[in-house]
Parts: C-alpha cells; structure tokens; sequence
C-alpha cells in the first residue's frame, strides 16, 4: 500500500500544479464561460497538456503515452480540480482511453490510443439514458443485421458529447432493460449519420449532451470488447472513471478549504477576523478532518488501481461517495463563510459548489456507491 | 345585512368591475408590479389594475386615508383580502415602500414627511429601495461608515451600500447612514433621498444563480435636504431594527414549502417520477425515501411550530422564544429541501440553459442557488445561533 | 388546532409538575434500581396517581375515570418524563386501558375500565416477538379447541410484563407469519397456568419481561375485539402508546437540556463559564431549535388524537420517529457538554440517556415510523 | 544464519518452554496481570508466566538491562512480538508502568530514581497509576490545584484529584502538583510518592456503565520525600504533555474497530441476524444498511488515514497534520459505532442484567455507555478541534 508519493509523482504533482495555476486557472473557466465558448474547453491548451504527457498518461509507451499510471493520473487530477480546469480529462483519458485500453483489439488500440496521447482524439461515453447513473439501465438497441448492427435510442449527460470525434456506446444486443448481459460497446465516428448531438449548458460551466440514434449502421470491426460482453468493461472503466473523479473532488475542496480559511483570516466583523469566532473554528477543523480522510481514501483508490488490486470496486465507490458528501459539506459550509459575497458570482466558491455537485452525480452519486458498496461488501 | 356583509357585497362588486381579467391570472415574474418614474407594463392591464386599487387606496388598506391609505380597519381589510383571493387576482403593487418603509414612516416620520411620501407609495409613483448592509459590515450591521455630515442646509452623504435590492431600478432610497462616529448603534440616523441625485451610482451585482436583484451602491458627495431626516438625529438604529424583524419574518416563511418543488409536484412526487417506484409503489430509492420522509417530517413540524407561537401569542401564554428559531431554522430548512431536490432530480436539476432542461428543472437549480442565501441575508444563522443563546437561554458571553 | 392548553389542562399540568417532583424525582428511580426492587415501580405512589386522576385519565367518568383526554394525558406523561417517573402510565393506561376502552365488550369494560382508573389492576401489552417493533409478525399461535383456544408463544419485551395482573396478548389465528389479518387479542389473568413469565432488567431501571405461552386455555370470552381483528384495534392502541412515549420524552429531553444549560453557566473552564464558548452556545441553540420543533408536534399529535382526526396514524409516526432523533442529539450533547461529570452515576444525565433510548425502541424505533410515515403519506 | 535469525530460533524456544497453555487463549478480564503489591492471581499461570518474562525484561523489552529492561535493539523486539503473537500469548504484565510512567523516567528520571523504580515495574512488583485530573480542572489540565509544599526535608501534598484509574488498586502514584501558584504552566511539578502514606484516600467512582476503573483520589498533609521529585522543579508541564500524548494515541484506536461488534461478528452481520435479510441477502432495513455502508466506509477511511500518516512519517513527507485529526475523528467514528449498533441490536442493545440477555449483548449496552467518554478523556473533542483550529490552520484567538 502506497499511501505516499515516490520522488517521480510529486515531480508530476509539481509539474501539474504549476501548469494549471498558470494556464488554467479559475479565469479561465470564466472567460470560456462568459465567451459561451463553442467548445467548452480551450483546444490549445488540452494539446499542451498532451505535450505535457497528461493526455497519455494511462497509454503505454507502445502507444505513444507516458504509461505515469493511475496515481500519476490522480496527481494531475487533484491539480486540475484546484483551478477547476475544463478539459477533456474524464470524458477522453479516464473513460475513452480506458475503454479502447481494456477492450480493445490490435487495431482499434493502434487506430486510437496514439491519437488520445497526442490530444489529435476526442472521445466520449454514451451511457447514460436517465437523470440518474444507472449501468445497466441500457434500452438503446443495436439490431443485429448480417454482420452489421443498427443502433436506435437516446442517450443524455454524455460529457463532451458535442465534441468528442468518436463515441463510445453501450447499447443493447440482448436480455431486458435492466440486465447486466447483453450489452454490447460500440465505438463510432460522431459524424455518422443517423447520429444528432444536442449539447447540454450544465451549471458547472462543463460539457454534457444529449445524443439520438436514428438507425444508426455499425460494422463488427465497430464493436469494443465482445458482443453482449459490454458490462464487464464498463465496470472498470466506471471505476476508473470513478477514482479519477474523486481524484478531482479532492482538488476541488482542498481548494475551497484553503480559500475559507485564508477567507476567515482575513474579514473581520465586530472588530475582529471571523476566523477568531469559535463555531467557525471547529466546523472549520472537522472539515480538516474529513478532507484528510478523503485524501487517504483517494490515494489508496489510486493505488488500488495501479497495483490492479481486487478491491478497485469497492474502493471506487468508498472514494467516490465520500467524495461526494465531503464536497458537499465543504462547499456548503465554505459559501456560508463567506457570507454575501460568497453568493456573488465575482467570488469563485460558487463556482466550487457548481462543479462540486455535477461531479459528484456523474458516474453515480453518494446514495448509489453506498448501496452499491454494500452490495460488493456482502450485506 | 350587517356593516361587514355590506362591504363584503360592494367590494365583491367593485373588484368585478375593475380587476381585469388578464390580472386573475398566474403572474409571469416580469409583470411584478414595481411602479416608480421609469415603470415598465409589458401588461397594460397591470398599470390599469394598480391605478384602480390605487384610488380607494387599496394598495394599502389600513393606512390611514389622509396619507393615501384605504382607512379599513382589521376586519374590512381581511375581507378584502378574501375577496381578491376568491378571484384569484394578483397583487396591484409590489413595493418595499408599502411593505418596509410605509411603516416605519407611519410610525417614526414627522407630518410633512408621510403627506410627502405615503400618497407616492399608495400610487405606486415612486420606487424604493433599502440602503442598510456595506461591504465592511455583514453581520454586523451597525458597524456601518456610509457618512453623513451636516453641511448646515443639507447634509452630505459619503459612503458604500451593498445588497441594494433593485437599487438600479428604484426612485428613492431609505438608506442607514454614521451621522456620529464616536458610537455605534446611538451614532446612526435613517434618511430618505432621491436616486437621481448627483452623486449616487447603483451597479448591479451577478449573483451565482445568475440573476442580479441587488446593487453595489456608491455615494459620493450626494446633497440631501435636510427634511428627509426621520425620526431624531443619531437615533436611526431603532427604526432600523424594527424594519430588520420584519425582513427576518418574510424569510422565515421559506422553510415552509416542506413538500413543494415547483412545478414539478411534492417532492415525493418528483423523486416518483425521476427515480421510478418499487412494486409497492415506493421511491425506488429507499435512501432518498428515508430523506424525503424526514424532510417532510421536519416541515410539518415547522409549520406547527409557528401555528403554536402564534396561537400562544395570541392566548397571551409562552413566553414567545420559539420566534427565536424561526429565521435559524426555517432557511436551513429550505437549503436542505433544495438539496435534497437535486439528489431527486440527478443530472436533471444541473442545468444551467439551452435544450435538455424543462423550465421546471431550470428552476429548481436557480432557486437551489439562490437559497444559499436565506441563512445569509436578513442576520446569518450565526447571529441568530448567537441570539438565542443569548437572549433565551441566557448564556454568559 | 389547539397547539396551547387551555385552562383545565395548564392546572392539570402545575399538578402534575408539582406532584413528580416532590413525589417521585430521579431519587426514588435510583432508590428502586440501588434496592433491585422486585416490582420496579412504587406500588403506594401509583395509587397516589389514581387518587389524582392520572390512571383513569383516558377513562369514562361512567366508568370511574377522569376522562381528561388525550391532551391531558400528555400534559402528565411530560412532566413524568422529567423526573424519569417509574409508573404503570405506558403498559397499564396508554395500551392497556386503550385496548379495553376500544375493544372490549360491556362485560370487559365493566370488569376493568373502573379497576384501572381505581390503580387496582395492572395490564401489560404481550406483543413484540423480536428485537425490532413488528407489530404484524405474530407467530404466536392461537388454535381454536371447539369454543376455546390454544395459545403457544414465546413474547418479549412486554412492558411490566412481570407484575401484570392481566396479559393482553396477540396472537395468530390465521394467516400467514407477517399477515396483518389473522391476529387476534387475548384479555388473560396473567397466572393462567401455562404461562411463564421471566422479569427484564433494562438500561433504564424500568421492567420489562420475557413470556413464554405452553398451550394456555383461553375462553371465548377472553377475546379482546373480534377473532382475527386484532390488528384494527392495536394499530389505534399502538399509536396512542406511540404518542404518550413522545409526550414523556419531550419532558424527558427538555429536562435534560434545561439541567444542561444551567451546567453551562456554573461550570467553569479556563477561568470561565464554559457556556461562554461560542462552539457550545450553538450546539446549545440548535438543540433549543429543535425541542421547540419537538413541543409543537407532540401537542399536535396529542391534539389528533383528542380531536379523532384521521391524521392520527401519520402525526404518531412523525412524533415518535422527531423525538427519538431529538433525545438521542439531546442526551449525547448533553453528556458530553458535562464531561467527565456526566459519565459518572452520581449525575443524573447518564440516567437520561439511558430512558431516552428505551423509549425510542418502544412501539418503534426512528427507522421504523419514517418508514411507516413515508408509506401512510403514499410514497 | 544471521543473527536475527538465531534470536528468533531462542525466542520461539524459549517461549515454547516458559508459556503455559492457558496463556495462550483469550484472556478474560479478570486475569488481566496488573501486578502490584496486592495482586490477585485468580490463574498462578498468569504469575508464572509474569516471572518468567521478568526474568529475561520482555515485559520492557527495549528498556536498558540495567534498569531491568530486556535491552533489545528495535529488530529484537519486533521479533519478540512477532514470536509472541505466533503462539497467542498473552500480555505478560498490564501495567501503566510500562505503558505511560517508564518511558517518563528514561526521558526526565535522575540515575537513583530510575534505578529505584524501572526493575519494579519490570518485574510488576509495584502498580502506578496517574495522578492528573482535578474535579475544578477538566479540559483546563493546567489548571491543576494540588497544593505541593516544600518543607524543608520534605513536600507535603494536599488536594484531590480525579480520573485517577484504579487509584484504590494502585500501589504508587505519578503525580502532577503545584508547586508554584504565581504561574500556570510553569509551575507544575511531577511527583511520585506511595499510595500508602499516610493521607492518601481513594475512592472509586461508579460510571455510567457501573463499572468503577476510575477514582477520586485526596491527599491531606501527605509527606513525600524530596528525591521523589522527577526533573525540575516547575518543569512538570513538559514531562506530562508527553505522557499525554501517548494516551491519546492510545484513545484514538479506538475508532478502528470499524465493523466489529464484540462477540456478534460485524456490524453487518448482527444487522443481518438482527433484521433478518431480505430476498437478495441485503439487510432488511434499507436505512440501517445505508448507515452501516457509511460506518464501515469511515471505519475503512480513518484507518486509512492512521496508516498514511504512519507512511508519511517514515518517508518523511507531509505536515503531520493529519494526525492532529486522530483523537477527534477516531472518538467520534467510535461512539457513532455504539450507537449504530443499538440500532441493529434494538431491545436486545438495552438489557442491564439477568435474563433475556446474551453476554455479548450486554457487553455492547455496557461498551455503548463507555464510548460515551472517549470524547471527553485524554482532551475532549473540542479541545482537540481547538487545537486543529489553532496549531494546523493558524485560525486566530
């Protein structure tokens, strides 16, 4: 068990730092935001994290990736959850890069992996098909027909969706609505017809779409992993994903920790800084508290997944919860703290709390890795 | 037929003949009825409607008629009030000057001072707003500087006000200003002045739920009669707290929305219908029914608890401590509501704009945002934690 | 909606007041628990109780009792609750008498509605067969022998069980394990041979008693109600049990937080008054907050009750799941605030703490009634 | 083979000869080895086994032979534990002693003092116990009034203290006294003198859980001799924060116990054997299951977070801070536990004695109760948040 960094992650964990409160900092989300930027994010900028390696950082160097593995991942996750930095990290890295990893054979590996390294390949994961996650709540059909399959359905909260090059979708080839089996990937060009993306604006100022397959045509060298075998796939990829979310969220409140408190130093009210009132005192220790607990929980997650331990699942969803809850006290607590200026726009902790709530749903919110690590855990 | 039923009948009557149709309808937020010099009517029949209430002095019914008022006592204005509800008719007026300032000017001002500006209110000719909170002083509102000097025939008014409601639409200004810099609460005076005065800047602030209802508001050298002082010199902050209590009560009543999600129907209903139900037609999700039960709970118990203070009240019984919590627990009490709202709706209630979202869903996120503020403004939870330890349970500072 | 008393219920409520605080304080339930009292309650104080009314309170003037009403009941139970009173108050007039009073026949009536109110005959409800309050799974079993019955059964946690004169005892005589139908009381002399009774000697120094049922004969003139109607009558009998358990914690946790307070401006710490920390003002705030939440909807339930209003079953369900919740907050704050003081016997928080969480149990915990509130309320 | 590879062949041997059997099963409370003077041996084996392991100074094994210790290096003793944890042996000797008093005198102790004293507690021929605590002085240690006098030849005590663990079984006391009232910190003093003198009275304490380890201990006109002064005069303060430390890290341990319930298994399964399951296996109840996911999720942090803190330390990374956190959140995760697990027990959590109960059913009520102090001993939970507040995020006074 690693709960430290080696000598390599923190010079990663420095390099990131340094790149995203240079480069990406809160003003540039804002600028992205208020521009209404088509994009979302700022393609220069995600080409020069390639080059920094974040981009490849889970592709073996066989495929042109930096292979830094899941704690360098996380490292550069934290990192970018501190400035809250737009890119496509969750949709391209964690879970497109992941999936072609996992699943995919020779020539989809060989296709894909070095474009994602190089930031030149966007990717995104159609999975979703209600408000909640739910995995293998899948009704979008792929009818097989010869050797070709036709996909039909709808898909929504697909991150990056609007621009990703190439779509990951699970849909399905067989069993019933809420069945584990018979889900099958299938990796498609975004511009194939049949295919309509609506961009969704979320509250975090991020990217989400939804999706329609109108009879959409897909050859078998279209299918990602095995044909009814698409679960067992998105399971780890969904933890992945999952880890480097809260990854993210550990940035995120750190950030909004550090702001509160430097925040409570400096307003006084009644002559004196607020941060001498002893109510605040303590709510500002026990949330102390529960981001060092967070902090462990993400580095074993992190750990758990490049050590390939068969605790990946149940940690996952330990991670993610507690993420989720965490950084919903800590945002709710830090724009109390800040009063009335906290709830104006010119403050960045509302953007905290914006971005804090989305990821905390995206890929299951804290109700569904409580069940879910209940499950696993046998109770 | 006794007095009562006679005015039951004739103010049914009137009200037919004068409330216009389009006015029985759901109010759309962008016909609110603010008046004031610069009065916009996208609804004709909004300006119509406030000009006919106006003229028997409806707009504020128990006012006394010589400053504009409708003169009716108790019992009248209560029967007015069922009569417009039994038509569903919308507010004539939306006026913090009959809500806030009326008043405390009916209370504190000179003779000259209601003649002045109690008919304007009444009509609806003049907008206010409230000049209290500074950037210096949140919670502790009396440590306000706007400054205020006596020039000998007017004053001068120097300073910053923040959290000016509709500061950049309103008319005139009931504003705190520091007229005595060697005390705190005693060295505070109430004055009314012009916002097209020379002088006065009202710049509007983007909140993070994306709307802009209040102002930053700068004075600088701003002239104002020396009339427009109310009550006493340095003796404001009794005036200021009265108006204070009445704000603290309006925000109260937030937390009593226990089951509501606006259009979308109870919260139960909305967790139905986002979550899907068991076989036995529960929420499907049994954490989200246990929170939503709890919530439910402690709305219930909520509502009950200001029914029993007003009943004591009333039978003259208690010791009326449990108003102290009102404020406290009634914001927290929505914040958790709006909570457990997005826990309901999932990624359906993170939506920000554009395609994807119903109006509903849209709503609920920026009403989410904007309850962060209740336990914010009108005193934070802290002062009124501090308050009733205090006050009510008497411990030592 | 009456949420004040009115005038016969405050003098009432001054009697009472007066009563169990020179009558029966927290001393004489430390005298009972230190003597290990064979009864658990003081036999010559409850007919004081009767003398003053308190047994017959929910009984017919016709039938010797005082018919205060539920309200008034309340107004009693509250102040027992502050002195931590042992009474027969739960077993023998909340459920006992109530059973009688709903469903006996004239002859039931006549034969024990005077002797209750008179404080002459004590009644113990035999219900709960497991560690959680299930008042549907019923496995004790009730056989039909020609006009008679058969009853086997093993009952536990029945409320003054071992001193009991009569036993009103739920059994099954038909359906299946967890049928709401098929259950059927029995009004039996708790010396019928075939039924053994062991005493319970709980955390809170009050009785409780295991009963074991071997083939009890029970007549049909035993029958409590109608044959295989039990449940009608105990789920009106069990929501006026549920509503007096919160009226005795509201006096309970009010009690305990009133001591608390005044603890916290005697006892000093560093120089000073320990009720002058800003952090233990505010936990001292909340908890008023929510005991005043708490007041409002015991006198809200009460006043259903009073006034039969059909919201009966959903105002028991919130007033006991509101105060089981609020006296566990309580009762910890509490003891902590009194350090190291409250963890010895000598003071009388830890005694609260311990009432507080038998009471919670009783006829359901806070898990069961948000449940059962979620399901009357239709979601 | 290596050295240590012999060590450890010895060891096993030897262990294998001097362990009695019975020492090697679960130990019931009431064998627990405390030693002392009035020692009870209610198993001879637990005498047999103190001596043996005294007589090679295994009960402190890394303390300097000449003082009785074994005089292990580090990789000894590890081996040491490792040997006795292969054959389950028992603690050789339960002693503050070892635990709290001995490390003390290493440190702070003259040559006399610790010939005179470290060989008895090795060989557990005298109890200690801790003299901190004053009834007037809770969180406030420092606070501390017992008055110590110094006579000439001798000091003489007077004052009461509080907490003090099975005072009325100990044989010697190590005693924090005021010997200068002019100054707080700076004028304590450590003290050890014999329970038996003349003036010393204990009395125990009856707690909650009715159990009695702790007492209230007066001293009047108590004559201690002047070398039983450790360290300076008025330098107590330094050598107590010490001690203090290592009790709270012992008291932290206490949040570990995540999922166990005593006899029952863990939390799940008496849930399981409690609720029943439902169709899938899953706890009945959807809402205890929630919580004890959650616990368990804590339980699995916190330990966690012990461990980095361990890993940073040795790799020399990191602030240390987390390890601030320890007494507060593992006190808390602890107590959260017990009432957890009332919860799954119901009425079964609730028994005091006799019938109806299993013993590990009245183990958990008892426990229960108990927990309910770890969040005031060994610096309350506000006194640790203080600290947080103060020491790791520099919050103001």
């Amino acid at each position: 068990m690693a709960l430290v960094l080696n000598e390599e992650q923190q010079l990663l964990r420095d390099t990131a730092m340094q790149f995203f409160q240079e480069r990406a900092p809160i003003a540039q989300l804002r600028k992205l935001r208020d521009s209404k930027d088509a994009t979302g994010f700022d393609r220069a900028l995600w080409r020069e994290m390639a080059n920094l390696g974040f981009a490849g950082i889970l592709i073996s160097e066989k495929y042109g990736g930096t292979d830094f593995g899941p704690i360098g991942l996380g490292v550069v996750l934290e990192q970018a959850g501190r400035t809250l930095a737009a890119s496509p990290l969750v949709s391209t890295v964690l879970l497109g890069g992941s999936a072609i990893q996992l699943a995919g054979n020779a020539t989809q590996r060989q296709e894909y992996l070095p474009a994602i390294a190089a930031g030149e390949c966007l990717l995104a994961l159609a999975l979703e098909e209600g408000p909640h996650h739910n995995p293998t709540h899948i009704t979008t059909k792929a009818e097989a027909e010869g050797s070709n399959f036709r996909i039909s359905g709808e898909k929504v909260f697909v991150l990056d969706g609007h621009v990703a090059d190439y779509l990951i979708v699970a849909a399905r080839t067989s069993g019933k609505e809420n069945d584990r089996n018979g889900i099958t990937l299938f990796l498609l060009d975004a511009k194939t017809k049949g295919i309509t993306i609506t961009r969704s604006h979320m509250v975090d100022s991020r990217n989400a779409a939804s999706i329609t397959f109108d009879n959409v045509e897909a050859g078998n060298a279209q299918v990602l992993g095995s044909v009814d075998g698409g679960s067992d796939v998105l399971d780890q990829v969904l933890d992945i994903g999952r880890i480097g979310l809260a990854a993210e969220m550990l940035g995120l409140v750190q950030e909004a920790f550090d702001k509160t408190v430097e925040y409570l130093k400096e307003r006084k009210q009644f002559g004196v800084p607020i941060g001498s009132f002893q109510a605040l005192k303590h709510r500002a220790a026990v949330m102390f508290a529960e981001i060092e607990i967070c902090r462990s929980v993400v580095l074993d997650a992190l750990t758990a997944l490049e050590e390939r331990r068969n605790d990946v699942p149940l940690m996952a969803s330990l991670a993610k919860a507690r993420l989720a809850e965490t950084a919903r006290l800590v945002t709710n607590e830090c724009l109390q703290m800040h009063g009335g200026m906290g709830m104006t726009d010119q403050f960045d902790i509302g953007l905290f709390m914006k971005r804090a709530r989305v990821a905390a749903v995206t890929l299951g919110s804290a109700d569904y890795h409580r069940d879910r690590y209940a499950s696993l855990d046998g109770f | 037929m006794d007095a009562l039923e006679t005015f039951r009948q004739e103010t049914r009557e009137w009200l037919e003949a004068n409330c216009p149709p389009s006015m029985r309808t759901p109010m759309p937020e962008e016909e609110s009825p603010w008046g004031g010099r610069n009065a916009q009517w996208p609804n004709p029949d909004s300006k119509k409607w406030l000009d006919a209430m106006a003229s028997r002095g409806w707009t504020a019914p128990t006012w006394p008629m010589i400053y504009g008022g409708g003169g009716l006592n108790k019992d009248e204005a209560r029967i007015l009030q069922q009569e417009l509800g039994r038509i569903k008719a919308r507010p004539a007026l939306t006026s913090f000057g009959i809500w806030m300032l009326g008043p405390a000017l009916l209370e504190y001002a000179n003779e000259e001072q209601k003649l002045e500006h109690l008919p304007k209110i009444v009509r609806g000719e003049i907008r206010w707003c409230q000049g209290y909170s500074e950037p210096g002083a949140g919670s502790d509102l009396a440590g306000l500087q706007t400054k205020c000097e006596d020039k000998g025939d007017h004053y001068l008014v120097n300073g910053q006000k923040i959290w000016t409601s509709y500061a950049d639409k309103a008319d005139w200004i009931f504003c705190l200003v520091r007229t005595d810099t060697s005390k705190k609460h005693d060295g505070i005076s109430f004055l009314l002045f012009d916002m097209a005065s020379e002088g006065v800047e009202a710049r509007p602030i983007t909140m993070i739920s994306g709307a802009s209802p209040f102002c930053e508001t700068f004075f600088t050298d701003v002239k104002v009669p020396k009339e427009n002082l109310v009550g006493e010199l340095n003796k404001g902050w009794t005036i200021a707290k009265r108006l204070l209590q009445h704000e603290r009560d309006m925000i109260s009543g937030m937390g009593l929305g226990g089951g509501s999600a606006g259009g979308l129907g109870g919260l139960e209903k909305a967790a139905k219908d986002y979550y899907g139900t068991d076989g036995e037609g529960r929420v499907a999700s049994p954490a989200l029914r246990e929170r939503i039960a709890q919530q439910k709970m402690d709305g219930r118990a909520f509502s009950l608890t200001l029914a029993r203070s007003m009943q004591e009240a009333k039978a003259g019984q208690g010791s009326g401590a449990a108003s102290s919590i009102f404020k406290y627990y009634g914001t927290e009490l929505n914040k958790r509501r709006y909570e457990l709202l997005l826990d309901v709706l999932g990624t359906q209630a993170l939506g920000w704009e554009g395609d994807g979202f119903k109006q509903d869903e849209l709503d609920v996120t920026r009403s989410w945002l904007r309850s962060k503020g209740n336990s914010i403004e009108g005193g934070t939870s802290e002062v009124q934690l501090n308050v009733v330890a205090k006050r009510v349970l008497g411990l030592p500072d």
